[in-house]
């Protein structure tokens, strides 16, 4: 293959997880922020695969191969992970959303503890 | 061959320990106490190896770089095996009884899974700290990480469950940006190995776009401001133990391979301005995390912050051990200053959640008199507190005794100034606490009486803490051992 | 929160950085390919990638099934995950499909996980197969009984970790290094790996499906409701 | 290290392992806890006891263990330490006593006596440091374990005492601690039996010696209450009279004083100082502080505030006389704390003994006190007049030296400033006695104890008794070959040896 076709597949790879991280952090329904994580992944694993494709020789380098199946499967993990632990927030708050106000710590983060003591 | 049994014990017996622990729930405490002893066993094997012979590799399937990976155990490793080994075994301890005091189907439920993921989270620092392949750095990055999320989300509560969810977002996304450098890096060099890498040394622009990454990642998952924000809401929400090994260890894990990649892999790359970058960060970081601890009602929240104001100055041995002049001082002092703030650390969280647990809350201006009802545990907290300010003969002063030398041997003003403020500014926030527990007021109800192991655990890390400047030297010397040949700045400042 | 268009430019300048670097990436890159190859017959299977995930860096693949592991623990440790289907005659075409997939899903997992020594194919991609398996299953509402052993399943899902972890122990015994296997005992002994990885893979990934550990027999969730002001 | 080494490494555990044990007794144990005091503070004096003798037969003492690296934790006993060791040694006994008979019946005492042992630790551990960094570990624990003392009762005002002193000290040791950090990163680990250790800085870093100095100063002068780092002095009076006596007259101001001379003797040298200017601006600090102390312990009414002014002044006749050059004028100030110590602590015990038995907190409130507590007051006259420099008391051998010394060095100012001082001296102790003898009694005292045969608790008075008596003996016996003067003048023969 040419060398162009291979400049297109490193942009695409920068555009995706650039796309996912843009949405990472603006969109709010964990639901989508998840997806958001899947597709900053996706930019990674097309990143990995070209660089195996771009390999000198008769077959692909079976290093980055071998390193996206990890990947992938990490990514499952964390995935499957995430989904359950949304699943129980919006269970426990009745929401889909984290609120932002929490992030210094300024909402008492402690009301709970009697509970988790 | 020590080595090899060492990787056996410290990394297969934990993974097993915990697959076990998953498969027979009832036995965790058990299994967990064996994996403790098979990991100090381990530890001390690999602690006297290194003194003696130096840094040792192992080559995983005999293999070798830049095909297979290495595992490597050098001064620095061994001294963070050392450091997880002992909150880890303390936590364990600690949590044998804690979370068996709520009698009910929630805590059972609690306990059954805190074994396996505390094991878990054990082997993949012990597993994190030997690697030297950037690539499997990942993969321990991410088993850390789930087990810390998940562990901090076993309180349960709403804020728990957000602040973990909110948690495991921050520490993927960051994962990803490491193992976005790490495909740059491979693209670049055509290795992951540590010293592969040191030893190519490319100029070219890629690696410096995933070192960027990749210092971007790393410094979330450890809370290096302004990326700190997830820190103080999962470590103050989650169960005592928990807050104790997430501030610990778990954020130091991360900074482990920061060090890795900037003074070895890419050490090159390691000029003045990046340096006293990463420092006036740590120096930020002091500042923001001891001013709003200083502001925090309650206690744990109180001591998240500490942890992000104490992050800042690891962050401080960078622009320190980068210099020719200081490199080793500043190296050791910063290491130090870390096993320091580990084990205060820990102590401070467990007596936390002493505190927590015997009166039912934890607000610092109603903890009057709490000094008659649990004298052991605030004992603790008050030796714990010698080493965050920094006070002889602690280990904490020891570390920031090294840090100042080495700011005095570069003649960095500023920098010592930080420092000595920052100690300052730790001793308002501790002295705040100790303050009210001393104050004799109603004597707050001593609600549920705590396990003795519960309050001595805590009291016998704050008394490594608190003493362990004594020796301080034994570490130095057994960083300077085993520095691997791919460190030559540590040369620099031989002779404090 | 900071602005969307602050976000926004950040974006584009990491995008910039990216692309940037990924472009001066060497056009030969300096790749493990061909040691890889070189070193294939050693390694005791015949595909380069299978050889990599299990023998160069076998190590990787030791410690992410035990991240496999650990995120179904901790998906479990969240409390019961929700139940499945009350009633499985209520969806006759699922039903019927399930007779048919059910067998090819099966085989297909064995044959990936046999042709991974010489073809594309291996334990991850059959555990996949067995855990869509597994989700069809539970979907059909066909699983319950099974869920309801959960001593098996913890089991089951402990085997990959420990039968690699074990092996892993064995042949630091025999060979003095870790994961390095006697001569000519390589392809048998990733064989038996990639078995325990596959049924514990499979399980793992069916079971994240229900979001928590398997529902109780009474519709009692634990941690479903949260533990109010206590 | 060597054998004899294990004597000092024995002073220090006597009260460490007391203290640690004493925190793990029983509150109610009371009998216990005093026998273990008494038998720590025993064992203390004779093992310092043994050290003079010791030291008398010729042998060297000397302790190190590993610390940071390259940087020994190191004990040593020169003649400064053993000046210091066994004043504090010996008035710690008495305010052991002192403060069972005080704390009877009161809160928390496992936890005062645990502190009230560390405290004395650190202290005889600043006594016996034989390098800076084992001062300045020594330095921070002494704050560390006063500070429970200062707030020991508890109330909001012991609270922000606390808070005060806290905040000065901390400020004072950080301080310090630049200082350390930075003469060491000059001069390498700094032993103080390798007197003038920056000797060859002298010619090529000057101004950065001067500002060490200037830095060492500040950071100990905290310590030393000296004006205007004196702040916390007065507020830290909240704390119970043993510990007052303690923080005056053993410890923490005391060891703020013991270490001006230690930097000025054995880091710099004195020769070494003078020669680099930075004599005069101490002695001038020092002189304002004596001044200033004074004039605001006049205008005191509250009997512990203008005692607490009285050590502001007094403690800093130490200083000056460390800060002027010439053997005589070292004599009068190192022989000065001694004799301070010994005055003030006695004059602490004297108001304890009032605030205690009769609820007397206020000099207004002294009108005929003479009458119904003869021996206390007997006491506290004793040491009052010393402090003004009455014949033939300590305290008039003290200034004599420092007056002598000042004239020989050409400092005259030092002589009018000097009798200003027991001017003032005397015009905030005179009224006092004077009410207390000469004034007839109220009908009823503000709060009044009976204690049954004595006037007070036995244990209140044999204190108070003691060292009045030692007041005297110090200013009678001065020239015999066995008092803290002749010991003072081994040390400046030392100083300005051949």
């Amino acid at each position: 293959m040419p060398d162009a076709d291979y400049r297109l597949y490193l942009m695409a790879s920068a555009a995706i997880f650039t796309i996912g991280f843009y949405s990472m952090l603006t969109q709010a329904h964990l639901l989508r922020r998840i997806m958001a994580f899947n597709v900053m992944g996706c930019g990674v694993f097309l990143l990995f695969i070209t660089l195996a494709a771009r390999a000198p020789g008769p077959v692909p380098d079976p290093v980055p191969h071998a390193m996206v199946l990890t990947g992938i499967v990490v990514s499952v993990c964390a995935t499957g992970l995430a989904l359950a632990l949304a699943g129980r927030v919006q269970t426990v708050t009745g929401k889909t959303e984290l609120e932002p106000g929490e992030d210094a710590g300024g909402r008492s983060g402690a009301a709970h503890h009697g509970s988790s003591a | 061959m020590t080595f090899a049994w060492a990787i056996v014990l410290l990394v297969l017996l934990p993974l097993a320990a915990a697959a076990l622990s998953f498969a027979f729930p009832r036995r965790g405490g058990w299994l967990a106490a064996g994996a403790a002893v098979g990991i100090g066993v381990g530890t001390a094997q690999l602690i006297r190896a290194v003194l003696a012979d130096g840094a040792q590799i192992h080559q995983v399937g005999g293999w070798g770089a830049p095909l297979g990976i290495d595992l490597r155990a050098d001064g620095l490793a061994v001294w963070m095996l050392l450091v997880a080994g002992i909150n880890g075994a303390a936590v364990a301890l600690y949590s044998s009884r804690y979370f068996g005091m709520e009698r009910s189907e929630e805590g059972r439920h609690r306990e059954r899974y805190f074994w396996p993921l505390f094991l878990f989270l054990w082997t993949a620092l012990n597993a994190l700290f030997l690697s030297a392949d950037i690539f499997n750095l990942y993969v321990t990055l991410e088993m850390l990480g789930f087990a810390a999320v998940m562990l901090a989300a076993l309180a349960g509560g709403r804020d728990a469950l957000a602040a973990a969810m909110r948690y495991l977002l921050v520490s993927l996304s960051a994962s990803l940006f490491y193992l976005l450098g790490v495909a740059l890096v491979y693209g670049q060099c055509g290795t992951v190995d540590l010293r592969l890498l040191a030893a190519q040394a490319p100029a070219q622009p890629a690696p410096w776009v995933a070192l960027a990454l990749m210092t971007g990642g790393l410094a979330t998952k450890t809370a290096l401001l302004p990326m700190h924000f997830w820190l103080p809401p999962a470590h103050a929400s989650a169960p005592a133990p928990v807050s104790a090994l997430l501030s610990a260890l778990v954020v130091k894990g991360s900074f482990y391979i920061l060090l890795r990649l900037w003074f070895e892999a890419f050490q090159v790359r390691m000029t003045p301005a990046v340096a006293q970058a990463l420092g006036a960060l740590g120096a930020a970081a002091i500042l923001w995390g001891s001013i709003s601890a200083l502001r925090q009602a309650r206690l744990k929240l109180l001591i998240a912050h500490s942890t992000v104001a104490q992050i800042g100055y690891l962050f401080l041995l960078f622009p320190r051990a980068a210099s020719p002049k200081a490199g080793f001082l500043g190296w050791s002092g910063g290491l130090i200053l870390l096993g320091a703030h580990a084990c205060a650390k820990t102590a401070m969280f467990l007596t936390a959640g002493n505190i927590l647990h015997a009166v039912g809350h934890d607000r610092i201006k109603d903890l009057e008199g709490v000094t008659r009802g649990l004298p052991v545990s605030m004992f603790a907290f008050g030796l714990s507190a010698l080493s965050l300010v920094g006070l002889p003969p602690s280990g904490g002063f020891a570390g920031k005794w090294l840090l100042l030398s080495a700011g005095v041997a570069q003649g960095q003003w500023w920098w010592i100034a930080m420092v000595l403020f920052g100690s300052l500014l730790a001793a308002a926030y501790v002295v705040r606490v100790l303050t009210h527990a001393f104050t004799s007021g109603s004597k707050p109800a001593i609600l549920n009486p705590i396990p003795p192991v519960m309050e001595w655990t805590a009291l016998v890390l704050a008394i490594v803490a608190a003493g362990f400047g004594l020796a301080a030297f034994w570490p130095a010397e057994l960083l300077r051992a085993g520095a691997p040949q791919a460190m030559p700045f540590l040369a620099g400042g031989a002779a404090p | 929160m900071i602005g969307r268009g602050v976000i926004g430019i950040c974006s584009l300048l990491l995008m910039g950085a990216l692309s940037w670097a990924a472009l001066s990436l060497p056009a030969k890159p300096p790749g493990l390919a061909k040691a890889s190859l070189d070193r294939l017959g050693e390694s005791g299977v015949a595909h380069p990638v299978t050889a990599v995930l299990l023998n160069y860096r076998g190590y990787d693949t030791l410690l992410e099934v035990g991240v496999l592991l650990l995120a179904l623990a901790g998906a479990w440790s969240l409390g019961r995950g929700e139940q499945p289907a009350e009633n499985p005659q209520s969806r006759p075409l699922l039903l019927s499909l399930l007779r048919v997939l059910l067998p090819m899903l099966l085989l297909a997992a064995g044959h990936l996980l046999w042709i991974g020594a010489f073809a594309p194919g291996g334990a991850f991609q059959g555990g996949a197969l067995l855990g869509g398996a597994l989700v069809l299953l539970i979907l059909g509402g066909l699983a319950r009984r099974a869920l309801k052993r959960e001593r098996c399943l913890r089991a089951g899902l402990a085997l990959g970790v420990l039968v690699f972890a074990g092996i892993a122990a064995v042949t630091m015994a025999l060979t003095g290094g870790l994961l390095q296997y006697p001569p000519g005992a390589g392809g048998a002994l990733i064989l038996v790996i990639e078995t325990a990885a596959m049924v514990s893979i499979g399980l793992a990934l069916g079971l994240l499906y229900l979001g928590g550990q398997p529902p109780e027999g009474a519709r009692r969730s634990l941690l479903a409701t949260p533990p109010d002001h206590a | 290290m060597n054998i004899d080494g294990l004597v000092l490494l024995g002073i220090l555990l006597s009260s460490f392992l007391t203290g640690v044990a004493i925190f793990f007794l029983n509150e109610e144990s009371h009998r216990l806890r005093t026998w273990l005091n008494l038998l720590g503070a025993g064992l203390k004096l004779i093992l310092v006891a043994a050290l003079l003798w010791g030291i008398y037969q010729g042998h060297e003492y000397s302790f190190s263990i590993d610390f940071l690296p390259g940087i020994p934790l190191a004990l040593g006993a020169d003649a400064h330490s053993v000046l210091f060791v066994t004043l504090s040694t010996v008035l710690w006994f008495w305010t052991t006593l002192y403060a069972v008979g005080y704390l009877e019946g009161s809160p928390h005492r496992s936890r005062f006596f645990g502190f009230f042992s560390l405290c004395v630790t650190a202290t005889t551990g600043i006594a016996l440091s034989a390098n800076l960094v084992t001062f300045l570990t020594f330095y921070e624990l002494l704050t560390v374990t006063t500070y429970p003392l200062v707030v020991h009762r508890g109330t909001e005002d012991a609270m922000r005492g606390g808070r005060i002193y806290l905040a000065y000290t901390m400020l004072g040791g950080t301080v310090l601690l630049l200082a350390v950090v930075w003469l060491h990163g000059l001069a390498g680990p700094i032993a103080f039996r390798e007197r003038g250790a920056i000797e060859s800085l002298m010619a090529t870093r000057r101004g950065e010696l001067q500002a060490l100095f200037m830095l060492f100063m500040i950071g100990i002068g905290f310590k030393a209450a000296l004006v205007p780092l004196h702040g916390w002095l007065p507020k830290a009076m909240v704390a119970p009279a043993p510990v007052s006596a303690l923080l005056h007259a053993v410890a923490v101001v005391k060891a703020g004083a013991f270490g001006i001379v230690r930097i000025v003797h054995d880091v710099f040298g004195i020769e070494n100082a003078a020669k680099l200017g930075v004599l005069q601006p101490l002695a001038i600090a020092a002189g304002v502080t004596i001044l200033y102390g004074s004039l605001l312990a006049l205008f005191q009414d509250g009997l512990k505030k203008r005692l607490a002014y009285s050590t502001v002044s007094q403690v800093s006749y130490i200083v000056l006389g460390t800060a002027i050059l010439g053997p005589l004028a070292t004599i009068g100030g190192l022989v000065h704390l001694v004799h301070q110590g010994l005055m003030k602590i006695t004059l602490f015990f004297g108001a304890g003994n009032y605030a205690e038995t009769l609820g007397i907190h206020r000099v207004s409130e002294m009108n005929g006190v003479g009458r119904r507590m003869p021996w206390t007051t007997a006491a506290f006259t004793v040491a009052a007049l010393g402090m003004i420099g009455l014949p033939p008391l300590a305290g008039h051998v003290s200034k004599s030296y420092l007056n002598q010394g000042a004239a020989a060095a050409g400092q005259e100012w030092v002589a009018i400033l000097l009798a200003a001082s027991s001017l003032l001296n005397a015009a905030y102790f005179l009224p006092i006695l004077w009410r207390a003898w000469f004034m007839s009694p109220p009908r009823q005292w503000p709060h009044e104890h009976a204690f049954g045969r004595w006037e007070t608790h036995w244990m209140l008075l044999a204190a108070p008794l003691v060292t009045a008596g030692l007041v005297l003996w110090a200013g009678l016996s001065a020239e015999s070959s066995f008092s803290p003067l002749a010991w003072v003048k081994l040390i400046a023969a030392r100083e300005y040896g051949p």
